[in-house]
């Protein structure tokens, strides 16, 4: 067995590790010389690394340095981005939520506008939305559906939890229309004073 | 690289004759400024930089730029400069000393060398950096790193209220709209005439048609109402039972109630 | 001291392996969790690999695996050789490292030549000198700094290792660069020689 401060286990291991792709015996004689046991070191190098954070091993004729197998999943580093849903990937998920089955011509109906590809994907990509099945009518459309991780993530029991058409009316959530209406008034209001001040000045004036 | 300007009868072989440093044979190219000049000339002497003769350097130096000019060479200006004040710090050094001059002569002696070993300095540097085991040729890293895997989760932003309100937003969009005329307070012609015929009796003099009108804090309702009186009093003027007046356009209207 | 099959060590063995960069503390832990005791990890693994093949090295704040130094004569690709720096591009390298921040006009009063574009540039491209700001003198200059990846290639720990740098210290030879004096070394020294002289004049008028 050689040891760890072996010349030519030590020049194994360097050859190895430095290599970009793995390398044979014969491959590693090459960089290392006639001289060295590379058969000896090779075993030795496994042994040396089995249970560390990286191992020795043989693929075919070649052998490589590579992490542990047991640690990939650990060293991967999570980063949440964090993005904004586009306005018409809202839209559209809400739609789906109200109206769950639908086909896309169905949601694009419903929003009056029609809805690209992408839109879609996100809310699939977001795991918010999944197709569920297609409709049994003529060209037989994808129709989507809501995931229960849609509910947990918008913190809901089940879909009947949903606020009605009278719970948004209340909210003030369908009345965007009358809003544009009152601020009309408000308008023709501050105009309508300002010929009522007039008359009356030129009362005080009488 | 060094191209050889001197060809011909002089064989040159490297950019300075190194058996006899006053033969100048000089690729001009190969310098890096007078300075860099300075310093070879210097080197020749084959001393520490600390005990070279600035007097000899300085004499070399310009031995070079006589001669280059004997050959018509083209010198860039900073050698002529540097020249130029190299014959400056000779005369001074040759002169008897003038305490008038600041610094002393051999203080600038003493800078132009600190100058050499400094510039000489970064040169041994360099190449002692250069000559270390660098990572790439002499030393090397792993050579197939898996790479250490960052994943992004792309998380949406969407919250409870986003989606309801998107919601709403869809449906006040594309339901069809139900326009309602919202009910106003109005003051009807009936009304009016009513009004200003029972209140016309006790208009002797002539009153503004204002003080005909019902006291109200909507002024939709007041504008209501001055149209409607303004009409119930043209009528009664039709009648015969008002007289109407108005001295100038948007002055005050006045009404009187004409007797009969 | 950690064992060599403590999970903390295995994580930071295997994330440095399989790293394509030298990681710092920080990029360590961000990687094998907080729970890890990241230095005594690298306190541990460095006293394993002493003398081995491979080892492990830091250079400013990163470190990172690579062969061992004395294998380099046995392992260097003659194909791969580096591409040459020029004279200037080395002088300048030099110059920077040793006495940085510097600004180009520093560079150049000690080298006594201008200093072409090309230079700063090609040291730039091989990522050992940065802009590190600017002086805050008239015309506010870049100065120039190295970068830790300098460090990395030329193996050194700190700034402080670089060869000769206590003795130039020594010598005076690292002392702050006085543009004025070396300007008036040239050029300028005629216009100051007759500043000087016009105050000593006027002083005697007076």
């Amino acid at each position: 067995m050689l040891t760890a401060h072996d010349p030519g286990l030590r020049l194994v291991e360097a050859a190895l590790f430095a290599s970009e792709t793995p390398l044979s015996i014969d491959q590693i004689r090459a960089h290392v010389g006639d001289a060295v046991d590379v058969s000896a070191a090779l075993a030795a190098l496994t042994d040396h690394y089995a249970g560390r954070g990286i191992e020795l091993v043989r693929r075919g004729k070649s052998w490589h340095f590579q992490t542990a197998p047991d640690l990939a999943h650990l060293l991967r580093r999570e980063r949440d981005e964090l993005r904004k849903l586009s306005r018409a990937a809202v839209e559209t998920l809400a739609i789906i939520a109200y109206h769950e089955p639908v086909s896309r011509s169905e949601i694009e109906a419903i929003r009056g506008v029609q809805i690209s590809k992408g839109t879609l994907d996100v809310l699939m990509e977001a795991g918010w939305v999944k197709p569920a099945g297609r409709r049994e009518v003529p060209g037989r459309p994808l129709i989507y559906a809501t995931t229960p991780n849609f509910l947990t993530h918008f913190g809901l029991v089940s879909r009947r939890d949903l606020p009605g058409m009278q719970d948004l009316k209340a909210a003030g959530l369908l009345d965007p229309i009358d809003n544009a209406m009152d601020a009309a008034d408000f308008v023709a209001d501050e105009n309508s004073e300002n010929i009522d001040g007039d008359v009356e000045f030129s009362d005080s004036n009488a | 690289m060094d191209e050889d300007i001197f060809t011909g009868d002089e064989a040159v072989p490297d950019r300075m004759g190194q058996q006899n440093p006053a033969t100048l044979t000089i690729d001009i190219d190969g310098w890096e400024g007078p300075l860099d000049l300075l310093l070879t000339l210097a080197r020749n002497q084959k001393v520490d930089l600390r005990e070279i003769s600035i007097l000899e350097l300085v004499q070399q130096y310009l031995n070079f730029v006589e001669n280059a000019r004997s050959l018509k060479l083209e010198l860039a200006a900073d050698y002529l400069v540097m020249a130029a004040w190299l014959t400056y710090l000779k005369s001074l050094l040759l002169l008897p000393k003038d305490p008038q001059i600041d610094p002393s002569p051999e203080e600038m002696a003493l800078r132009l060398q600190y100058r050499l070993e400094r510039l000489n300095a970064m040169r041994e540097c360099g190449a002692r950096l250069m000559a270390r085991d660098r990572i790439g040729r002499d030393i090397f890293l792993r050579g197939n790193a898996e790479g250490l895997r960052v994943v992004k989760a792309k998380a949406w932003a969407c919250d409870y209220f986003d989606l309801i309100a998107a919601y709403g937003r869809v449906n006040a969009r594309t339901q069809p709209v139900l326009h309602v005329v919202r009910a106003r307070a109005v003051m009807t012609l009936e009304a009016a005439l009513q009004r200003v015929s029972k209140m016309i009796g006790q208009a002797v003099n002539w009153t503004d048609i204002n003080a005909f009108l019902p006291e109200s804090a909507d002024p939709a309702f007041g504008r209501s109402a001055l149209a409607s009186s303004f009409l119930a009093a043209l009528e009664l003027a039709k009648q015969g039972r008002l007289d109407l007046r108005q001295d100038g356009n948007f002055a005050p209207l006045m009404l009187r109630h004409r007797k009969c």
